[in-house]
């Protein structure tokens, strides 16, 4: 990358902004709780504008990577600032920067203190700092084209997280609050280690990357790598790809190091359980297409079997188990699993559709499960339970927060007409035209998703209604600010997802030419 | 022209977009307004009727390209409509039996404190047909074949609070989304044969690639066919979908959507053409379920349950006709039309008797009605003599084409079939004659009406008056009149269908045709059709009409009980699929709990033991500290020496 | 050798008849060279006088000011000296050959002055307990000599004395610890070790509170130590008696084989080289024992925790610091000739330790003593450095001791903060919900915790980092990955204390959190800087530890 | 006589002390014994000063000295105050911290 940078750093103050933003909200004095949310909210809403400029900046056609940075900073390791977006990265930062203000605004009363204990305890303010500053190193990470740098912010982003799973967990649980204390440290520290072992194993590699290239730079080393200029053996080149690609399967989560996820998102808070799943996590899976297919095309070309039979399992285990919850939010995480299995299948299926579906895919789960996940939030919230069991004719006392729920049931199942619907169906077909067997078991995912989302919807919004709920109340109009935007979001990209493929093609077929592979021609032109 | 396609399905739409988000503001007149649209979509439909029949058989064809929908490299799915005699076919039948559906039901849900949303589905339910039969490509036919799955899904469980109807529509859901499977992995397989899925070049080059990929992508659509049309193995949810209102029985699982799967496998005529195995998985298909339909339809006793499984083996019908290829599929499309009049108008005069009798379903509780609801006696029976073929009658027409054509099949099969299809027949008649009979002859047998939740399927007014004693009356203007539309429908429409064949030259240029010869002369078939359906009504009125038919349903033979439970068929789905299911769900629930889990904390407590006892050694003795020393440099000494070795 | 080679060995009844050696002249000395050593030493010699003649009342502030003058100025002399290209060009062997002054040696020299500077400011604090009858106390006892719970140790109270003796003490203490790493002959190395641990034996013994297990803790340290001394020593006279000199350059010429010196009778009886090995390796123990690796680490949980918590501090990171320099430079200046023998023994070691250290921490409920673990699996990850056995060994080492000491100093001066009736709450259990009573202290644990663990934006991790890349290049990939499996494995029970301070409810009669004065204020928050600022922009202090990669010979 | 025999000798004095701070259990006899342990080296030092011919060892023999008496005076202190709060100077009474 050359040293010649844009004239701007968009990249650097869309994410500096929610970092300072962080900064200020925890500096709000405990007495103006109020104050600090709104700082947040307003914080994130100019992440949102500037998350705009980067994607009108951003010309699909252009080059590889735009809006880039580069400065020095370590150079003992070899290390660069050096920043960048495809159209991959484009994406994800708009959802990321468009998650974010719902999730403040889901979260409004979460983190209100019960009683106040210390004049210092300001859990409020810590809380919405702690989101945004998740959101300042997502971004970041989602845009950094330095491995070092990348690995610093993957792991670095750990410890906010931690905090908010750990320290702001979901009221609604059941036993005495000791046990849920315990229950969620217990969430928390497996989340932590969980990732901290894949990120460590990880560090070992990127070590072993830096003896290899000498230094860190995505570009410069996928160039050397292209040109033939650098050589890895293939054992080297191997064991490097699965110290990275470990540390993404554990973050994505695959199947088998996806039990920290139910955890660490039925513990949680709605808001924070989306924080995970919807945002923290695709950068695991970004990060196997952009740094694992670049760096490491032959190993991954190489590991391929191996990771789509896994991302078959995840599909499939992670719907049955989904079946089989009894808990409201470990049933959504258990169904991520599963969408997870999918993203991951697309990306590996290395064919166009299968990438850019796989693409799609983030940022549709990110929007689908927000929705479904805030609702249910919302619900839960109400009842004061995340036990399925304790619900039942919900729609009849609160019609609107029931269709909502519906809709975003329907947008998991992925329903045409919603955008999951086409993500699925891409990541589908793209695995089908290299692995048709592979395509075919998948595509029992679409029923299992169907059995699992209208089972929890029957169980929960129709039937007599139960006394528990008969008082409850309708969604307020702020949880129907949080979740209209999202519904029509999920419609509109359901119906005309053509802006967002158009940002993402091109950097797929950059990631098909990396690991040197070609669509495979349909049948009937072969044979002419 | 072509402008007014998008229209077709924008009018529903806009209806169904207004009154599900608009609240309760429109309670008031939302059921006008949603009639109203679906109006509009049928006048529209009619001029471009009228418009297409103004251009020369060959250029009848439109297209609308509205825009890309899912531009990926060499994957392009696109908003396109293609209007051709065949879709403009389905559009009239959708949007007319629609209106009229929408009429009836502002009479029949008049107490329904939810009417502004039932319309919304309705429309929604149109808009997703449409967009089902107007797709020119089968990605976007699958969004409309998923669209009408979802509103059939809202219609079944519209009374929510009802467990059985929530099951019912969880359960039409899932056994369709079975089916959709088929439709997804057909596809799948077409884009990587073809390089794409638009209906043009898909058909146009069936003929390029092998026998065995075409078989495949047959077989794949009559998988998705089956889960939409009900057909074997797939039917077990029409049954239950009875816990709709009677309007989402008479209009999706009558008349239209249930007829999704002929019209899927109409269209893709050019493959099952050229993959004579997925054609004869087709026939046997729809010959099996023609008959399980028939017979479940004996057994039942709730009129719309008995109603569900006649449809059931009239699509049967439609399906073994397409299966025969050309010179089946216009008179698949041609039954498929008659039928949508006369099931349409038989649902909707079920319906109308229910809403005389404190919606009581059970027809042995009903008897001698003629008298108290003459409108719907007529009509009904109209229906009756349509559906089984009475000569004259619309179902006449069809139906006896559809036998002619199976015994056109030629060979053994041709023989087989025609007698399945003869045999149906001769069933259809039994089982129709028996409801006319149990429903509107003998002496009255009505009894206060229990309770909601005791009837499979109580309709909601049913709180208010069970246990008064029902006072059969008829049923008012906005219900009558359509059933007496339809009525006319099912008496006509065959007739002028089959004046010099116009049906079948109408749809000629997209089906083609060829005519079926069967071995023994058109005449002969029809004779013996008439027979067979003479016998079975005999037999009907020999056993109901002879002498008075018992309240309680007498315990009957192993096949009569084994019929009343849909064959059995629900019960193998519970113990195989849901009792496994949750083994399965619950022992993997364990699995992930125990061995996924409890590797990692297997491991964790491991390091943890090991720290335990590491730590013994720090046992606080600085002599122990000393010996620990010792031995280290003991140690050291030795490992530097020995890397010498020395 | 003199003309007496030709005698093979000398008779031991006739005297060795040697031709009156040439008259010894006086000594050279750099004084300017040695200025950083001098000053400390001096100072510490100028606060015995002060004890000695000053009154009690005025002792305190006096010691405290000549040790803080005299630490800045030894540290000014540091930085003068490397501003004057001794750390590079001009870089040399002083004081006949007993003393180097290169790279390496400043910047450990300075580091070692810095962190003795900032932990002193803790042992000065004296706002944290309650003054007695009137006078402010710090955290050493009254009068040590007197028996614990004795009238005698009452009156000391009452009269309000105070040890001022730590700070002479602590002055000699890094005295030895200056010349500790930049000893460029054996003998000098063997005294400088003693210089700086007969005073730390003495801190050791000097608490307040807890005064038993203070005392037990300083004899345990004592009897150690001493055999530990004694085991280097020996190991000195071996490797004096394989080389016939103690100077570093004249053995590492040996050892290369560039000088022929081989005692026929020595050959006749023994192959030379064992002398060697057995030398290096007890000289090696001797050093692998103040740097607490294993199985040399026994005395450090215990010393730690008994120690009063500044001296913990000042013990953790500056003998660490001086003990590491000296084994550097005996590995890199000695015996690069005989890295084949000591690399595969020192991974062994190291191996043991961060493992060892990592697994034995996670069971551990005392915050002292689970420090003390942890410092020994870091032990290990230094050796981990250490073993790359190239110039970016050393850098990433001088590092890596950087970082951590300043991670340490601040740690145990929060461990001095957190306290209850009986003094300092050093039980784990004490500090559940630290972070609800007092969330700064909490969070600035945290963030030492999270250095510790090695989590990116800290200056553990850059050290960590900088450490195994070395590693990695000098060919030891094996040694990196088990140093990240240990690594997982320690960042357990930091977050063990993370979730002890920030997730579980607070004890009614939990510890509180006392205010300190501007002097551990100033501690911690030098520690939190140097942590950050390492940890986001390392790459200065890379720089210099790179430029200071090269020792002179 | 072979002055490696003085080496031997040195060794055994060694191993003497060593197994002496192991086993004893009186701190005052352990020290003893360190102490033993360091005049081994100064015995060490000397005899291969006397092979070598230079004076390098004694040097650090009288070195030795002083510190070994340094060691004393701290050493002394601490394990009288030990046993002056303890009234025992067994070094195996000192355990209060393990583990």
């Amino acid at each position: 990358m050359s040293e010649s940078s844009t004239v701007f750093p968009l990249l650097t103050v869309t994410a500096a902004l929610p970092a300072a933003g962080a900064i200020l909200t925890a500096a709000v004095p405990a007495a103006r709780r109020t104050a600090a949310k709104w700082l947040a909210l307003l914080v994130s809403l100019g992440t949102l504008v500037l998350a705009a400029f980067v994607v009108v900046r951003f010309e699909p056609d252009g080059a590889r990577y735009q809006l880039t940075e580069s400065h020095a900073w370590i150079e003992d390791f070899g290390v660069r600032y050096e920043l960048g977006v495809d159209g991959i990265g484009v994406a994800l930062i708009a959802l990321t920067a468009l998650l974010i203000p719902f999730i403040v605004l889901a979260g409004w009363h979460d983190a209100d203190p019960l009683e106040t204990r210390s004049r210092r305890w300001r859990p409020t303010q810590g809380f919405f700092a702690l989101i945004l500053m998740v959101e300042a190193m997502v971004i970041l990470s989602f845009a950094a084209t330095d491995v070092f740098l990348f690995y610093i912010l993957f792991e670095a982003m750990l410890i906010p997280m931690y905090f908010l799973i750990g320290g702001f967990g979901d009221r609604a649980h059941t036993g005495s609050d000791e046990n849920a204390a315990a229950q969620r440290s217990y969430a928390a520290v497996k989340f932590l280690l969980y990732n901290l072992v894949g990120g460590l194993i990880m560090l070992a590699a990127v070590i072993g990357l830096y003896v290899v290239a000498g230094n860190f730079s995505l570009t410069e080393i996928a160039e050397a790598r292209a040109s033939g200029s650098l050589e890895m053996a293939t054992d080297t080149e191997r064991l490097l790809f699965l110290g990275f690609f470990f540390a993404f399967a554990v973050k994505a989560p695959l199947w088998p190091l996806h039990t920290w996820l139910p955890n660490a998102m039925g513990e949680a808070t709605a808001p924070v359980a989306v924080l995970i799943t919807a945002v923290v996590d695709k950068v695991g899976t970004f990060a196997m297409l952009r740094f694992c297919l670049q760096l490491f095309p032959e190993a991954s070309k190489w590991a391929t079997p191996v990771i789509i039979a896994l991302a078959l399992i995840s599909i499939v285990y992670g719907a049955l188990l989904a079946v089989g919850q009894r808990d409201i939010k470990r049933l959504v995480a258990y169904a991520s699993i599963s969408h997870f299995g999918f993203i991951v299948m697309g990306i590996f299926a290395m064919t166009s559709q299968g990438q850019s579906g796989a693409t799609l895919y983030m940022v549709n789960h990110g929007i689908s499960t927000a929705a479904l996940m805030l609702v249910a939030g919302f619900l839960i919230t109400r009842r004061g339970s995340r036990l399925i069991a304790d619900y039942g004719g919900v729609q009849k006392v609160a019609p609107v927060l029931a269709g909502t729920f519906l809709v975003g049931g329907l947008a998991t199942l992925s329903l045409p007409g919603l955008a999951p619907f086409v993500s699925e169906f891409l990541v589908l077909v793209g695995t089908f035209a290299r692995y048709p067997v592979a395509g075919i078991i998948a595509t029992t995912g679409i029923v299992l998703a169907a059995l699992y989302t209208l089972v929890l919807y029957q169980r929960t919004m129709t039937g007599p209604v139960k006394e528990e709920v008969r008082a409850m109340p309708d969604l307020k109009a702020r949880e129907l600010v949080v979740v209209a935007p999202l519904i029509a979001l999920l419609l509109v990209l359901g119906v005309y997802p053509k802006p967002l493929t158009e940002i993402v093609d091109p950097a797929v077929r950059h990631t098909m030419s990396d690991v040197q592979q070609k669509d495979p021609r349909p049948e009937v032109e072969a044979a002419k | 022209m072509e402008n007014l396609i998008a229209l077709l399905v924008a009018a529903p739409l806009l209806g169904a977009a207004v009154l599900l988000c608009g609240g309760r503001r429109l309670d008031r007149a939302g059921h006008r307004l949603g009639t109203l649209l679906a109006a509009a979509s049928f006048v529209i439909g009619a001029v471009l009727f009228f418009d297409m029949l103004g251009r020369g058989a060959e250029e009848r064809a439109l297209h609308q390209h509205l825009f890309s929908w899912v531009p990926v490299e060499s994957f392009r799915a696109d908003i396109a409509f293609q209007l051709d005699q065949l879709s403009m076919t389905f559009v009239l039948l959708i949007t007319g039996v629609g209106t009229l559906i929408h009429v009836y039901s502002i009479g029949y849900m008049e107490h329904d404190e939810r009417r502004r949303r039932f319309f919304g589905y309705l429309n929604l339910f149109l808009a997703a047909m449409l967009l089902l039969v107007l797709a020119d490509n089968y990605l976007l036919l699958y969004f409309g074949w998923e669209g009408v799955g979802l509103a059939s899904y809202l219609l079944i469980g519209f009374w929510q609070h009802k467990p059985s109807a929530a099951t019912a529509a969880k359960k039409a859901f899932l056994v369709n989304r079975v089916g959709d499977m088929g439709l997804s992995i057909a596809i799948m397989l077409m884009f990587t044969t073809f390089g794409t899925f638009a209906f043009g070049p898909v058909l146009a080059a069936a003929g390029e690639t092998g026998e065995g990929m075409l078989t495949a992508i047959g077989l794949m659509l009559l998988l998705a066919a089956c889960g939409k049309s009900a057909q074997v193995p797939l039917q077990s949810w029409l049954g239950d979908a009875m816990e709709g209102p009677t309007p989402v029985s008479a209009l999706i699982h009558a008349a239209t959507m249930v007829t999704a799967g002929v019209y899927l496998i109409t269209r893709s005529g050019a493959i099952f053409n050229a993959a004579p195995d997925a054609q004869l998985a087709v026939v046997v298909v729809g010959a099996v379920t023609l008959l399980f339909g028939a017979i479940v339809g004996c057994a039942k006793d709730d009129i719309k349950k008995a109603l569900a499984g006649s449809t059931m083996s009239q699509i049967g019908y439609m399906i073994l006709a397409a299966g025969l290829g050309p010179i089946g599929y216009a008179f698949a499309i041609m039954h498929l039309v008659t039928h949508g009049f006369f099931k349409a108008g038989l649902f909707l005069g079920a319906g109308s008797v229910m809403h005389g009798m404190n919606d009581e379903v059970d027809m042995r509780k009903y008897g001698g009605l003629r008298k108290y609801m003459p409108v719907t006696f007529v009509t009904f029976g109209l229906g009756y003599l349509a559906i089984i073929g009475f000569p004259g009658l619309s179902g006449f027409w069809s139906k006896d084409k559809i036998i002619e054509a199976a015994f056109a099949k030629g060979g053994t099969e041709g023989w087989i079939l025609g007698a399945v299809t003869l045999l149906g027949a001769g069933i259809t008649a039994y089982y129709m004659t028996r409801v006319m009979i149990m429903t509107f002859f003998g002496e009255k047998r009505w009894q206060p009406a229990p309770d909601a939740d005791a009837v499979p399927s109580a309709e909601p007014a049913a709180e208010d008056h069970a246990g008064r004693m029902p006072h059969p009356h008829e049923s008012p203007k906005s219900m009558t009149v359509p059933m007496i539309l339809l009525a006319f429908g099912s008496v006509f429409a065959g007739g002028l269908f089959s004046l010099n064949s116009a049906f079948v030259h109408w749809l000629e240029p997209v089906t083609a045709f060829e005519h079926g010869h069967p071995p023994i002369g058109a005449a002969a078939v029809t004779a013996s059709t008439v027979v067979v359906l003479l016998i079975g009504v005999g037999i009907a009125y020999a056993q109901y009409g002879r002498k008075p038919v018992p309240v309680v349903a007498p315990r009957g033979s192993l096949l009569t009980r084994a019929a009343r439970r849909d064959l059995l068929q629900d019960d193998f789905n519970h113990v195989v699929l849901v009792r496994g299911g949750e083994h399965l769900t619950r022992s993997l629930v364990y699995m992930d709990h125990t061995l996924v889990d409890g590797v990692v904390n297997g491991t964790a407590a491991s390091v943890g033991g090991l720290s335990g006892r590491l730590r013994k050694l720090q046992n606080g003795f600085a002599r122990s500290y000393a010996v620990s020393m010792f031995g280290g440099t003991a140690v050291l000494i030795a490992a530097t020496l020995l890397m010498r070795g020395v | 050798m003199s003309a007496s080679a030709a005698v093979a060995v000398h008779s031991l009844w006739t005297t060795a008849a040697e031709p009156a050696a040439d008259r010894i002249g006086a000594p050279a000395i750099e004084y300017a060279q040695l200025a950083p050593t001098l000053i400390v030493v001096g100072a510490a010699v100028v606060g015995v006088l002060l004890e000695a003649f000053v009154p009690r009342r005025a002792r305190y502030h006096a010691q405290v000011f000549l040790t803080v003058v005299a630490l800045a100025a030894a540290f000014a002399a540091v930085v003068a000296l490397a501003a004057g290209g001794h750390a590079t060009t001009k870089a040399g062997i002083v004081a006949m050959g007993a003393i180097a002054v290169d790279g390496p040696a400043l910047f450990l020299q300075g580091t070692i002055l810095l962190t003795s500077m900032v932990a002193v400011f803790t042992f000065a604090e004296r706002r944290l307990d309650p003054a007695h009858h009137g006078h402010r106390v710090d955290s050493f006892a009254a009068e040590a000599a007197a028996v614990p719970g004795s009238d005698q140790e009452k009156a000391a109270v009452k009269a309000g004395f105070t040890t001022t003796e730590v700070f002479p003490l602590v002055l000699f203490a890094v005295g030895g610890m200056l010349v500790f790493p930049a000893a460029n002959d054996l003998l000098t190395l063997f005294i400088a070790l003693e210089v700086f641990s007969l005073p730390l034996y003495l801190l050791c013994a000097v608490a307040r509170r807890k005064r038993l297990m203070s005392q037990e803790a300083a004899v345990k340290y004592f009897l150690l130590g001493a055999f530990s001394s004694a085991f280097l020593l020996f190991g000195v006279a071996l490797m004096y008696g394989f080389a016939g000199s103690v100077s570093y350059a004249r053995i590492a010429d040996v050892v290369d084989g560039s000088v022929a010196d081989i005692t026929p009778a020595l050959a006749g009886t023994m192959g030379n080289d064992v002398l060697l090995l057995i030398g290096f390796a007890m000289v090696l123990m001797g050093l692998l024992f103040k740097v607490g690796a294993v199985p040399f680490h026994m005395w450090t949980p215990d010393v730690y925790q008994g120690a009063p918590t500044p001296v913990t501090g000042f013990m953790a990171a500056a003998t660490k610091v001086a003990a590491f320099g000296a084994m550097l430079r005996l590995l890199y200046v000695v015996l690069p000739g005989l890295r084949w023998d000591w690399r595969p023994v020192m991974w062994g070691v190291a191996i043991v330790t961060m493992l060892a250290g990592a697994i034995v921490a996670i069971t551990q409920t005392d915050i002292k003593r689970l420090l003390a673990y942890s410092s020994i699996a870091h032990a290990g990850f230094i050796l981990a450095g250490v073993i790359a056995a190239t110039p970016d060994g050393v850098s990433s080492v001088l590092f890596y001791l950087g970082a951590y000491s300043f991670v340490t100093v601040g740690a145990f001066a929060v461990v001095t903060l957190v306290r209850d009736a009986g003094g300092e709450a050093t039980h784990l259990s004490q500090w559940a919900g630290l972070g609800r009573r007092s969330p700064l202290v909490a969070a600035v644990f945290a963030v030492f915790l999270l250095a510790f663990a090695g989590i990116p934006l800290t200056s553990g991790f850059s050290g960590k980092f900088a450490v195994f890349k070395a590693a990695a290049e000098g060919g030891a990939g094996t040694l990196v990955v088990i140093g990240v499996l240990s690594s997982a494995i320690a960042a357990f029970f930091y977050i063990r204390v993370i979730v002890l301070m920030f997730f579980s409810e607070p004890k009614p009669e939990g510890p509180t959190v006392a205010v300190p004065s501007p002097l551990t204020m100033t501690t911690i928050a030098v520690g939190v800087a140097v942590t950050l600022a390492l940890g986001v922009a390392p790459q200065y202090f890379l720089d210099l530890a790179g430029q200071a990669g090269v020792f002179v010979r | 006589m072979n002055p490696v025999n003085y080496l031997y000798l040195a060794s055994l004095l060694f191993t003497i002390g060593a197994a002496g701070v192991l086993i004893r259990r009186n701190a005052i006899v352990v020290f003893m014994c360190v102490e033993l342990m360091l005049n081994a080296c100064n015995l060490a030092l000397v005899a291969f000063s006397r092979m070598h011919g230079n004076l390098d060892g004694q040097i650090i023999a009288f070195f030795t000295m002083v510190v070994a008496a340094a060691e004393v005076v701290v050493g002394l202190a601490i394990i009288v105050s030990l046993f002056r709060s303890r009234h025992s100077a067994s070094v195996d009474d000192a355990s209060l911290m393990k583990l």
